[in-house]
C-alpha cells in the first residue's frame, strides 16, 4: 500500500466565474518513507497539488488516498512547510513551536512543550535563539524554526513547498544540509514531498524527482545515490551531470516550444 | 580611523544643532520679558502660568537630547508668545474671547479640584465606554471580516449607522436605558464602537491568505484561530487606530457629559461655553489636550510592550 | 403708516439682526420682517438664523458679524457674559416665561402648595441655562427654600427630560414651552407655571452693543417700532401673521397657534422689562451661575423702547395696544422719562 | 468531464441557495400583510412607506444575483417587520420617540421639497469643506509625513488638537471668518482635516524605503518624487479612509448647519429634535443614510476607477 | 582611467546610536564597458555597496570615483535595478518606462516618450504587454520591464543588485539570456556591476567576478569565455567546471569558517 496515491485528480479554480484549470488528470503515488521532490516551472500546479495533499483545497475531480484511504481536509498526519508566512510573527521561535505541539497534543502542559520546543530547536541548530521573534531571525534562521515546529508535531507526512525558495544560495546549503541531518534522525521514515525549483537541491536530496508540466506529471527520474549523502561526491559523479542535463532538457524543452509558439508566459 | 572619521563628522556638524537647542530657551526668554512688560491684563497674577512655563522648561532641560521635544517646545513657545502678546500687548482685543494666557492658566490654581473631579469622572466614562466599545467591536469586527458573507451585508449597514450624531440618539439612550450614566457611556461606546469595527473588519479581511493557509495546516481549533491568529494579527492596526478612538471618545464627550453628570471634563467645558466662559472654557481644552498626550502616550508605551513582534 | 420718520443714520445700511426658529421666541422680530413693518420703517434687516448655541451666537455679537441678537440666548449666558466683562445692552424684549414643571399625572399635586417640605429632596430634569429653571429657582430661593435641599439634574435635552420622568428616573422636570405639548402627549402633565411664582419672568431679550447704540440708534428705534406694530398685528390678525410666522418658523401650524395664542403661560412683547431682568440677574446670583459683582442696570437701556412706544403714541393716542404697553410701562420699566 | 464535474456539483448544492434568495422576498410579503392589518397607527396613508418597499424589492429583483444585496435586504426586511410590529402593533409603545414606519415615510413625501434643498446646501457645505480638508490635509500630510523631523514635531501637536469638539472652536470660526457660511465650511473643514492630514502623514511615513531608494536612482526632481511617487502611493490608503471621513462629516453636519443655515439635512434632523418632532428627526436620518450610502458608493467606483493597480 | 573606482571606501551604520559597520575599506575597480559580478554571501556588504556607487548613500570613508572623477549623489549617469520596487505600482508598464525617459530628458515630448518607451518594451520581448499595471505581470516581466526602463534612461553604467534574485529557476535562464542579448545590441558597451547569489549566474553574465566578504572585497575571477556565450557550450567546459568550484569552495570555506568557530550568522 503506497503512502500517498494521487487518483485521476483535477482542480479548478472558480474566481467569481473565471475559471481555471490548474490539475489536470494528475497521477502518481509516494511510497512510505520515500523522499519525493517536484520540479516545474512557475505556474505549472505544484502548489496546487501540495495543497491539496494539506487538505487546503478539494479536488474538483479525482481523489487522493493517504494510507489507501479517501483523505479529506487538513489533518494531524500531515505537516507543511511554506516559503513565506510559515511561524506566527507574534510568537517568539520557541512559543511558535510550543504552539504547534499544544495543537496537534492539547494533553501536553505548558511546561512539556516548552521543553519539547527547545529540544527542536538545539535539533535545528537554534539553541539559545528561542526568545526571537520571526522578524528578528533572518529567513533561513525561520525556516529552520519552522522545520523544528512541524517536526515537533509529529506528522508522517512531510509537505514542504519550496521552502527554501527565499533564501541565499550559502544559507541553502547549510538547509539542504540541515534537512538531511534531522530527518536522518527521526525514529520514523517520514514520508516526503518537496516542492523545488532548484535542479541540483532536488537531486541532493530526494529518492525520486517528478518532473510537473501541463497540468500533470510529465516525467519521473530515480535519483540513483544512497544515503547518507556528501554533496561534493555527489556534485563531482558522472550519474549527477547526466541527471542535471536531462532535468535540465526538460525545462529547456518547455522553453523552447513556448517561445517558439505564439504563448510567451513569464 | 572610522571612529576617528565619524567623531571630525560629528564635531563639524555640530554647530547648527547647538544653535537648534538653544531656540527654545531662547523663546522662553523672550516670553517671560513680554510677560513681564506692562501690559492690558496686569490684574491677573501670573503665578500659575509661570508655573506652566517653568514645568515645561524644566522638561526640556530634562529630556534636552530629544530633537522633537525641542521642536514642539518651540512651537508651544511660538504660540505662547503670539498668545501673550496679541492678547496682553496688542490693542483692542476681545478679551474675552481671547483671554490672556495668565487668565486661562490662573483657572488652573483657582479650579483645581473641579478639574481633577473633571478627570477622574471623565476617565471612568471613558474608560467603561472605550472598554465595551473595544472589546465588542474587535470581537464582532473579527467575526465579521473572517467571513465574507457577513463583510459584505453587515459593513454596509455599519458605514450608515456610523455618522448618526449622538445628539440624535441621547433621547433613547435616556429612555432605554436604565440609568443616566450607563446613557452616558453609551454615547461614547456608539461614537467609537462603529469605528472600531468596521476598522477591525477591514484589517481581518485583509490577511494574507497564505498565513490563514499556513494556521489551516496546523489544524488549529476555532478558539486558537481566533485568539492566536485572528486576535494577534489585527492587533497592530487596532493600537495604530486607537489614538483616532480617543480623539472621537473626547469629541462625544461634550454630548455624553450633557446627560446627567456634574462633573468631567467635557461636563465642564460644556457647561462654561454654554455660559460663554472661554477662559474656562480654553483652560478644560488644554487639560482635555494634557489628558489626550498622556493618554496617546500611555498608547503608544502599550504598543511598544505589546506589540514587539515588529 | 409711520414712514414719516424714516430712520436717518444708517443710511440705508441693513441691520443685521440674529434670530432663531427652532422655537416661538423671535417670533415677533419674523413678524416685523415677513409683515413688512421693517419696510415701513424704512430700514433694511437681514435675519440670521442661529439656533440655540449660546456662544456662536454671542460670538457674533461681540464681533459685530450681527447688531442685534433676539432669540436663541435666552439671558442666563449674555448676563453671565455680561458679568465678565462683555459690554452687551438689553435694549427690548422677546419672549417672557413659557416654562412648566411637568411631572406624571398621578403627582401632579405635589407642586400644589410649594413649602420647603413638599421640594425637599426631588430630583428635578433641567436643561442648563434654560430661563425657566433659573426663574423658578429664583423664586423658590427668595421663598427661603434652600436649593441645596432639591437635586437638579441637567440633561441635554427636553425630550431626555420627559423620558427619564416616564421612567421614574426623576421627579420632575422644567421644561420649556415648544416642549409642553410634547410632554402632554407623553402622558406627563403641567404641575406648575413657572409664571405663577415668578410672573412675567424673562427669556429672550434683545441685545447689542453699546457702539451700536451709539452709531445706530435712530435704526434701532424704528427696529423696536417694527417689533410693537408686529405686537399688535399679531393681535388684530391672527390668522395672517400665525401663516406670515409659519414661513420662517417651519413647525406644525396647529403647534405654533397654540404657543402663539392658546397658551397663557407664554408672552411674545417687545417691552425690555428691565425690572425683570434685574430679578433675573438676581435669580442667577441665587442659583451659583454668578456672582453679582456688576451693575445690572448700566447693561441695561429702556429708553429706545420708549421713544418708539412715544412716537406711536403720539401717531395713534388711542391705539389700545400702546395705551396697554404705555400702562405696563412704569410696573417693568420704572418711571416714564 | 471537468466542466461536467462542476455542473453536478453546482445542481447539488442549488438547493440551499435558492431558498437563501427566496427569504427577503417571503419576508417582505409578511411585511405587506402587516402592513394591512388594522393596527394603532391606521390614520397616516401608508403610500410612501408602500413605495420605498416598492422600490427596494424592485432592486432587489433587478440585482437578484448579489447575495450581498439579498443579505441586507434580509435584514433590512427584518428591521422593516419589527418595527412596524412594534410601532403598530405592539401596545403602550411610546408613539413620540418610536413613529411608525408609514408616518416616517410619508415625511418623504410631504416635505420633499425641504429634503431635496436639504441635500443641495448640505453637498455644498460638505463638497467645499471635504474638498479643501482633502486637498490641504493631503498635501500638508505627505509633507509632514516625508520629514522625519516635522512628522516628530506635527503629529503629537495634531493628535491633541484633533479631539476639540466643534461646540469649542464655532464661536471662534464665527468671530474670525467673514460670513457665517464659511464658519459652517470650517467646522466641516476641521472635523474631517486632522484626521487625513495625520492618516496620511502615517502612511507616508511608512512607504517602503526601497521604494523611495528606487525612485531616487531615478533623480526625480521634487514635484515629480511628490505627484508622481508620494500622491499615488498614499491613494488607496486615502481613499480607504474617506468613508470614515464621511461618517465624520455628516456627524458635525448638525453642528455646522447650527450656524446661520436655514437649511441642510443636519439642519432638518437638529431643528426638528429641537421640536421634538421625531419622526422627522427618524426621516431626516433616513435620508442622511441613503446620502451617506450613495456616496460611500461612489467612492467604492472612484476607488475601483482610481486605483486600479492592485 | 578606470570607470568606477573604490578606494578605500567604509560604510558605517548609524541607527540611533547603534553603530554598524558594513563596509571596511573596500578597494576594487571597473573598466570601461566591463561587466562585473559581486557575489558573497548575505549580509557581507554587496548592496551597501551598490547603494554607494547609486549615490544613496554617502560613504563613511574613502571615496569613489566616476570616470575619474570624485563623485556624490545619483546621478543621471547611473541606471539601477533592484530585486523589488524597481517599477511603480501605479504606472503600467510603458508609463513607468516613459515616465523615466521624462526624468532623464525633460525635453522628450509625451509622444515621443511613449514611443520610445514601445520600442525598448519590443527590446525586451513585452511588445503588447505595454498597458499592464506591474501586479498584472509576473516577476519576469516586471524585472524585464525594469530594465527596459533603465536602459531607455540611457546611463552609461548599469547597477544590478539581484535582479532576478526572486525569479524561478527557469524564467531565470530566460532573464539572463534576454540580459546578454539586450546589451548586445546597445550601440555603447555599458559598464555594469551586478550582485548574485548564483555562481552559475555570474559565471554566464560577466567578465569578471568579485568575491565579497569580510566587508571587503577578499577574491577576484577573471571568466575566461568569450563572448557572444552559448549557455549549453559553458555548462559543459572544463573551465566552467573549475571556475565554478573555485567560487564554491570561497562559499563554503567561509561557512565551515563559521561552523568551527562560535559564529552562526544564517
Ligand atoms: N486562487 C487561485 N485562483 C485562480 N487561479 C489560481 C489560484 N491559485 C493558483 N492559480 C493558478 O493556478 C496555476 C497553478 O498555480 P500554482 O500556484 O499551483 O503554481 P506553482 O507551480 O506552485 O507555481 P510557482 O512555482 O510560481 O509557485 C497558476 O496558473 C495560477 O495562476
Ligand atoms: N540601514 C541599515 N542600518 C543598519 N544596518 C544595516 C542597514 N542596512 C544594512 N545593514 C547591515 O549591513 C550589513 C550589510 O548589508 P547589505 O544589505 O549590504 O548586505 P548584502 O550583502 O546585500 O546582503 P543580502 O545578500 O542579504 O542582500 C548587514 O549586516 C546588514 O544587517
Ligand atoms: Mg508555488
Ligand atoms: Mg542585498
Amino acid at each position: 500500500m503506497k503512502k500517498i496515491e494521487f487518483s485521476n485528480v483535477s482542480l479548478t479554480y472558480d474566481d467569481d466565474g473565471t475559471v481555471y484549470n490548474a490539475l489536470n488528470q494528475m497521477n502518481f503515488s509516494v511510497e512510505q518513507g520515500e523522499f519525493v521532490s517536484i520540479i516545474g516551472s512557475s505556474g505549472c500546479g505544484k502548489s496546487s497539488t501540495l495543497s491539496i495533499l494539506a487538505g487546503l483545497r478539494e479536488p474538483t475531480e479525482g481523489q487522493y488516498l493517504i494510507d489507501g484511504k479517501v483523505s479529506h481536509g487538513t489533518g494531524r498526519n500531515r505537516g507543511v512547510v511554506f516559503q513565506h508566512y510559515s511561524l506566527f510573527p507574534w510568537m517568539r521561535a520557541d512559543e511558535n513551536i510550543a504552539f504547534g505541539i499544544k495543537q496537534a497534543f492539547p494533553e501536553t502542559t505548558d511546561k512539556e512543550a516548552a521543553d519539547i520546543a527547545k529540544e527542536y530547536l538545539e535539533k535545528v541548530g537554534l539553541a539559545g535563539f528561542g526568545k526571537k521573534y520571526p522578524y528578528q531571525l533572518s529567513g533561513g534562521m525561520q525556516q529552520r524554526t519552522a522545520i523544528a515546529r512541524t517536526l515537533a508535531m509529529q506528522p508522517e507526512i512531510l509537505l514542504l513547498d519550496e521552502p527554501f525558495g527565499a533564501i541565499d544560495a550559502r544559507n541553502r546549503i547549510l538547509l539542504q544540509d540541515l534537512l538531511l541531518e534531522v530527518l536522518g534522525k527521526e525514529k520514523e521514515k517520514k514520508t516526503i514531498v518537496f516542492v523545488t525549483h532548484d535542479v541540483d537541491e532536488a537531486i541532493l536530496l530526494s529518492d525520486r524527482i517528478l518532473f510537473m508540466d501541463k497540468k500533470r506529471i510529465l516525467e519521473e527520474f530515480e535519483v540513483p545515490f544512497s544515503r547518507p549523502r556528501k554533496r561534493e561526491e555527489i556534485f563531482q559523479s558522472r550519474d549527477y551531470i547526466n541527471l542535471r542535463q536531462s532535468l535540465l532538457s526538460c525545462f529547456f524543452s518547455g522553453i523552447q516550444e513556448k517561445i517558439g509558439g505564439e504563448e510567451v508566459v513569464l | 580611523m572610522t571612529t576617528a572619521a565619524l567623531e571630525e563628522k560629528k564635531r563639524f556638524s555640530f554647530s547648527w544643532p547647538a544653535v537648534q537647542w538653544f531656540i527654545p530657551h531662547v523663546l522662553f526668554a523672550v516670553l517671560l520679558a513680554l510677560i513681564f512688560t506692562p501690559g492690558a491684563d496686569d490684574s491677573t497674577p501670573h503665578g500659575a502660568f509661570l508655573a506652566v512655563l517653568g514645568i515645561s522648561e524644566a522638561a526640556l532641560l530634562i529630556n534636552r537630547k530629544s530633537r522633537a521635544l525641542t521642536d514642539i517646545m518651540t512651537i508651544l513657545y511660538l504660540l505662547f508668545i503670539a498668545w501673550e502678546f496679541g492678547t496682553t500687548k496688542a490693542d483692542s482685543v476681545n478679551l474675552l474671547l481671547y483671554p490672556s494666557p495668565a487668565k486661562v492658566f490662573a483657572i488652573f490654581a483657582s479650579d483645581w479640584h473641579k478639574i481633577l473631579d473633571g478627570i477622574r469622572s471623565s476617565m471612568y466614562l471613558l474608560g467603561v465606554g472605550f472598554t465595551l466599545a473595544l472589546v465588542l467591536g474587535v470581537l464582532l469586527g473579527i467575526l465579521t471580516g473572517s467571513v465574507a458573507r457577513l463583510r459584505d451585508s453587515l459593513l454596509p449597514l455599519a458605514k450608515v449607522i456610523s455618522p448618526i450624531p449622538p445628539i440624535i440618539y441621547t433621547p433613547y439612550a435616556v429612555a432605554v436605558l436604565p440609568t443616566f450614566e450607563i446613557a452616558s457611556i453609551f454615547v461614547i461606546f456608539s461614537s467609537i464602537f462603529w469605528q472600531i469595527y468596521i476598522q477591525t473588519a477591514l484589517s481581518v479581511s485583509g490577511i494574507d491568505k497564505k498565513l490563514l493557509d499556513s494556521a489551516k495546516t496546523m489544524n488549529l481549533s476555532a478558539p486558537a484561530m481566533f485568539f492566536h491568529v485572528l486576535w494577534p494579527y489585527c492587533l497592530p492596526n487596532i493600537m495604530k487606530t486607537l489614538p483616532i478612538s480617543v480623539a472621537n471618545a473626547f469629541m462625544v464627550l461634550t454630548a455624553a457629559e450633557m446627560i446627567g453628570a456634574t462633573s468631567g471634563l467635557g461636563y465642564f467645558v460644556r457647561y462654561y461655553a454654554d455660559f460663554a466662559d472661554y477662559t474656562r472654557v480654553i483652560s478644560g481644552i488644554i487639560i482635555i489636550g494634557i489628558v489626550v498626550s498622556v493618554l496617546n502616550y500611555g498608547i503608544a508605551e502599550l504598543e511598544r510592550k505589546v506589540v514587539r513582534w515588529h | 403708516g409711520g414712514t414719516k420718520s424714516a430712520s436717518k443714520d444708517g443710511a440705508g445700511e441693513p441691520l443685521e439682526v440674529q434670530i432663531n426658529t427652532n422655537r416661538v421666541s423671535s417670533a415677533l422680530t419674523v413678524l416685523a420682517e415677513n409683515g413688512g413693518f421693517n419696510k415701513e420703517e424704512n430700514i433694511k434687516v437681514n435675519l440670521h438664523v442661529m439656533n440655540v448655541a449660546y456662544a456662536d451666537i454671542l460670538s457674533a455679537l461681540s464681533s459685530n458679524k450681527v447688531h442685534v441678537t433676539t432669540g436663541g440666548v435666552g439671558s442666563t449666558a449674555p448676563l453671565r457674559m455680561m458679568e465678565n466683562g462683555a459690554d452687551f445692552v438689553v435694549i427690548g424684549g422677546q419672549m417672557g416665561e413659557g416654562a412648566d414643571i411637568v411631572t406624571l399625572p398621578e403627582r401632579a399635586k405635589e407642586w400644589e402648595n410649594i413649602t420647603a417640605e413638599t421640594v425637599k429632596g426631588k430630583k428635578i430634569g433641567v436643561v442648563r441655562t434654560a430661563s425657566g429653571d433659573i426663574a423658578l429657582r429664583g423664586a423658590l430661593s427668595r421663598m427661603g427654600i434652600d436649593l441645596s435641599t432639591i437635586e437638579y439634574v441637567e440633561l441635554g435635552n427636553e425630550p431626555a427630560i420627559i423620558e427619564a420622568i416616564k421612567k421614574g428616573e426623576l421627579d420632575a422636570g422644567n421644561v420649556q414651552a415648544n416642549l409642553r405639548d410634547t410632554a402632554h402627549q407623553a402622558g406627563l402633565v403641567s404641575a406648575l407655571h413657572v409664571d405663577k411664582v415668578s410672573p412675567n419672568f424673562i427669556c429672550c431679550r434683545v441685545l447689542t452693543r453699546p457702539e451700536t447704540l451709539k452709531t445706530r440708534r435712530s435704526d434701532l428705534v424704528h427696529f423696536m417700532r417694527a417689533q410693537l406694530k408686529a405686537y399688535r398685528y399679531l393681535h388684530t390678525h391672527q390668522d395672517e401673521a400665525l401663516a406670515l410666522i409659519n414661513k420662517s418658523i417651519e413647525v406644525d401650524e396647529k403647534v405654533l397657534r397654540s404657543q402663539l395664542f392658546e397658551d397663557e403661560h407664554l408672552k411674545l412683547e417687545p417691552d425690555p422689562t428691565g425690572k425683570r431682568v434685574e430679578e433675573f440677574y438676581d435669580s442667577m446670583k441665587r442659583v451659583g451661575y454668578i456672582e453679582g459683582k456688576i451693575d445690572i442696570k448700566k447693561q441695561i437701556d429702556v429708553s429706545l423702547y420708549r421713544e418708539a412706544l412715544e412716537s406711536l403714541l403720539k401717531e395713534e393716542p388711542n391705539d389700545p395696544t400702546w395705551l396697554k404697553f404705555r400702562a405696563d410701562y412704569e410696573k417693568n420699566n420704572g418711571a416714564w422719562s
